[in-house]
């Protein structure tokens, strides 16, 4: 019960990084706390007391085995958090190429 | 109990990571994070997710460095937007004081419900052949969501590429 | 040869993968193989989906279900094809056919045209497989396939304004998926499985626990997001104007509504079934944004980002609708969204041919184009006709019905807000034509041409989708809609109905 | 070319990196066709061999690595690794569904078992790999072609 409110805090911090910070590479760093935060979650819910990892032993014949499909959700989870944040790093080099600068108060060139 | 010691460590090296001036050390502490989160799918166990995680830490850490380190940048200034500070503290607490009851009503920590996933754990090794059921469920059980996922690490690869291409339009 | 519909549905999803895949390999080597194979691909995700529409109107109140991989849905991924998602599936493969067209044209100006016909495929992929899909991870998959490659797109253009835009857009996008999968982790914490099908099923006995409303609270913070609501809406009006415009008609005219409130749809109507309390907060969601949205585009002089504006307003008109509950409000908002991604779509695709001509998109500098460019002022001149709700056009049926369905299920204020939105809409479109079309060309002007033919024939086809829009509504058309209606009006028996069909 | 002293890391890393570059690549082969029997698979595997390609070109200089593999070829072999994955699924039409697993499933503990899954992870592998060195590339080439 405390793990997952911890894990809920780390998600708060996350979405205060991405919320407050000025520096675009804080914002990216905040979004990748989110993403840790959430795959981290789903892990703790498929946790089994005294479970073994989801793999089949030659000879012996395992009963207690953890819940193996949150963990093929988080490795597709994990594979889209680096899908973005490869491409949000790409558009912060361009726009440090544009403006100059990483902080988003002074990259202001839209208007209304 | 040593869920609970990463968990505050990676809490404390969140908050490090977006509160320190140099950018290149806050790069460092968010490898810190994923680490520690590395380290808690192993003690989750959950080896696949563990392996995946820290060579992916890996690649994320080489190329934000990539994209902080050749720039003579100076320290980060923090701005003084106080209504802003507020209105995120304010939603955060209440996110978290209603998370906190929504969280009573899920099954308790370490007893999930394995309705559908029994049979998954049954039939894993005779259905599909596959010893580690983690690939068995990704690829086999439910492939469509590999397939996807294949689709997206695509995606963001174009679309990386179309974003870095020199000349944008033809003049 | 009586093709199973069954069998189709993967279609959807593969055709425009493997276009997508084999254009990034050929597109550079072949010179128009990428518009050869895109036009392909479109045209046959078009003919299937009007096909299965059709087919799917005889079989009354029953959903086809896909067993992908041969497991049976609990165990495996289903995917369901019911009257809403081929509803949808028309929605989205019709604009994206015409968009396509337009583009091969437009989108000369831009290097690299096979990177953007993959993106584009992709994004169209990723719509067509959240809307099949009965899985919700897998529905959160698909979402992410369409924002990322929308996020690409919306920077294709590599100037500053576009990569500020698109940071934001891809920004406000990521939290809001994180916040989705945060609602999915606790539903499968709680139900432990994650087709829709068998969730609603155990959510419907363990009814009123708190964790519900918790988790319905994500969802509209995440779906509100994607859908541009009000409070969320902020990236909408940078992210619109400054993507190319064949992608920023995409974006308007069917992204927003496939993830936003398809999505919030699907959840709230069929996996947690709708209370009094989440109809009346999208209600509420849904006029206010009418509102604000409206009185903001008045006082725009950019014309996209004017139209960014509308798109907001009209789809807090779809939410409005759709959030009455009632059957006629229902059909109401789900005519709308057919008829907003019309009219919508043919705007901004009016907005990009001025851009193509003139260079400029700013209201002050245009003047009088109309004798100049035909073709785009009269087409401009049905959109904004049906926008603003005038009678022969559809978008006066689809605002006429939501508006007697407010005032039928009592709520006048609502009505009112409706009619005053429609008249702010008709009165900055009138702003619209005056500065555009009528007045004096400007002489640096005078040597400019029609846009060329692939723009010019989506452009006129899609007007006359505007006119004989209206005809959705006689007897004889209505079950293109209403099957949807049902679907929506049958809520969580929408269980019953997939566990059923999947046996 | 090898080691001329402008491009690329100091001497001592180029010579531990020829040591090891060869070893992380196998391990990441190993993975990706290992993928049904131990943990990884795939994704983890692929992103090893990412590895090992980044590994070269950070301590050898980017033409080196171009010289390996250029961004184009990069771009096409993700293609095709994307599309070996279309077609191991649309293999599954044939057996009736459409991500069906139609090959034999072998006895358990082999390698040569559990029918399509090793190719899936094979194709899954390769289209990771180099589509992450290709994302690296082309965040170095743009640091290289200034206006």
């Amino acid at each position: 019960m405390v793990l997952y409110f911890l894990c809920l805090v780390l998600f708060c911090i996350g979405l205060y990084g991405v919320l407050r910070k000025r520096n675009i590479v804080k914002i990216i760093i905040g979004l990748g706390i989110i993403e840790y935060a959430v795959n981290l979650f789903f892990v703790l819910l498929g946790y089994r007391f005294y479970g073994r990892a989801p793999l089949h032993a030659v000879d012996q014949k395992i009963l207690n085995m953890v819940d193996p499909l949150p963990q093929a959700i988080v490795l597709t989870s994990i594979v889209i958090g680096l899908g973005i944040t490869a491409l949000l790093i790409a558009i912060a080099i361009r726009i440090y190429e544009r403006y100059g600068t990483f902080d988003i108060t002074k990259i202001k060139r839209l208007k209304g | 109990m040593e869920l609970h010691i990463l968990l505050i460590f990676m809490i404390f090296a969140a908050i490090v990571s977006l509160e320190i001036k140099d950018l290149l050390s806050s790069v460092v502490a968010i490898g810190a994070v994923g680490f520690a989160l590395c380290l808690a799918f192993l003690v989750l166990k959950a080896p696949d997710l563990a392996i995946t995680q820290l060579v992916v830490e890996i690649l994320c850490l080489v190329i934000l460095i990539r994209a902080t380190i050749r720039k003579d940048l100076p320290l980060v200034i923090e701005g003084r937007w106080v209504f802003n500070t507020i209105s995120t503290l304010v939603f955060v607490g209440i996110f978290l004081l209603f998370s906190w009851w929504a969280l009573k009503e899920l099954p308790p920590f370490g007893k999930p419900i394995m309705a559908v996933v029994r049979r998954y754990l049954e039939e894993g090794l005779s259905k599909t052949g596959a010893v580690n059921l983690d690939t068995a469920v990704i690829l086999d059980f439910r492939a469509y969501d590999t397939l996807g996922e294949a689709t997206v690490l695509f995606t963001s690869v174009i679309g990386l590429m179309a974003i870095l291409r020199r000349p944008g339009r033809k003049e | 040869m009586m093709l199973k519909i069954v069998d189709i549905i993967p279609l959807f999803v593969v055709i425009p993968l493997g276009a997508a895949f084999l254009i990034s390999i050929l597109g550079k080597y072949i010179k128009h193989a990428s518009d050869v194979m895109v036009f392909i691909s479109s045209t046959l995700l078009l003919g299937f989906s009007i096909y299965s529409r059709i087919s799917l109107g005889h079989i009354e109140g029953k959903a086809l279900v896909y067993k992908v991989g041969g497991w049976v849905p609990p165990f495996g991924i289903a995917m369901v094809l019911d009257g809403l998602s081929s509803f949808m599936l028309v929605t989205v493969n019709l604009i994206a056919f015409f968009v396509m067209i337009y583009s091969l044209n437009y989108m000369e100006r831009y290097t690299d045209k096979p990177k953007f016909f993959t993106l584009f495929s992709l994004m169209v992929c990723g719509m067509n497989g959240m809307v099949l899909t009965g899985d919700i991870f897998n529905m959160f998959v698909f979402l992410e396939i369409a924002s990322i490659a929308s996020y690409a797109l919306v920077g294709f253009g590599t100037e500053a304004e576009e990569l500020e835009a698109s940071f934001k857009y891809a920004v406000m996008g990521s939290v809001a998926s994180s916040f989705i999968l945060l609602g999915i982790a606790f539903l499968y914490g709680f139900t432990s499985t994650l087709n829709m099908a068998d969730m609603a099923r155990i959510l419907s006995y363990k009814q009123n626990m708190y964790i519900i409303n918790f988790v319905s609270v994500l969802f509209l913070m995440g779906f509100g997001l994607k859908a541009a609501l009000v409070p969320f809406h902020a990236w909408l009006p940078d992210a619109h104007p400054s993507a190319p415009a064949s992608i920023s008609a995409m974006l308007s005219g069917v992204l927003i509504k496939t993830l936003g409130i398809y999505g919030l749809v699907r959840v709230f109507f069929n996996i947690i079934g709708s209370t009094k309390e989440y109809l009346s907060i999208l209600m509420f969601l849904g006029a206010v944004s009418m509102l604000v949205a409206v009185v903001l585009a008045l006082s725009q002089w950019d014309l996209k980002r004017l139209l960014a504006y509308h798109s907001i307003s009209q789809i807090g008109y779809i939410a409005l609708g759709i959030g009455l509950g009632t059957p006629l409000g229902i059909f109401g908002g789900l005519f709308h969204l057919f008829n907003h991604s019309i009219f919508k779509s043919l705007l901004f695709l009016n907005s990009g041919a001025i851009d193509y001509t003139l260079g400029t998109r700013d209201l002050r500098e245009t003047g009088g184009i109309a004798k100049v460019m035909p073709v785009t002022s009269r087409t401009n001149l049905v959109a904004s006709m049906s926008i603003a709700g005038i009678p022969p056009f559809n978008g006066f049926f689809s605002k006429a019905i939501i508006i007697i369905a407010c005032v039928e299920a009592g709520y006048f204020w609502y009505a009112l807000c409706a009619v005053i939105g429609s008249i702010l809409t008709l009165a900055s479109f009138m702003k619209v034509q005056k500065f555009t079309f009528l007045g004096t060309l400007k002489e640096r002007f005078i040597g400019v041409r029609e846009v060329p033919l692939g723009m010019r024939f989506s452009m006129v086809s899609l007007a006359f989708i505007c006119i004989i829009g209206g005809l959705l509504v006689i007897p004889h058309f209505r079950f293109f809609i209403g099957d949807a209606m049902h679907v929506i009006l049958k809520g969580t028996g929408y269980a019953s109905v997939v566990l059923e069909a999947s046996r | 070319m090898i080691n001329n002293p402008k491009s690329g890391m100091t001497l001592i890393v180029k010579t531990i990196t020829r040591l090891t570059v060869g070893l992380i690549l196998l391990f990441g082969i190993y993975i990706i066709l290992h993928g049904h029997l131990s943990p990884g698979g795939g994704f983890a595997g692929g992103v090893i061999v990412a590895l090992s390609f980044v590994h070269i070109m950070l301590a050898f200089g980017k033409d080196v690595a171009m010289s390996k593999i250029s961004i184009g070829l990069a771009s096409n072999l993700e293609s095709i690794g994307a599309l070996m994955f279309l077609v191991v699924a649309l293999m599954g039409f044939l057996g009736g569904a459409f991500f069906m697993n139609i090959l034999a499933k072998g006895r358990p503990f082999e390698l040569f078992s559990a029918g399509t899954i090793p190719l899936s992870n094979i194709s899954i592998g390769i289209k990771v790999g180099v589509g992450l060195f290709a994302i690296f590339m082309a965040l170095v080439i743009l640091e290289g072609t200034k206006k």
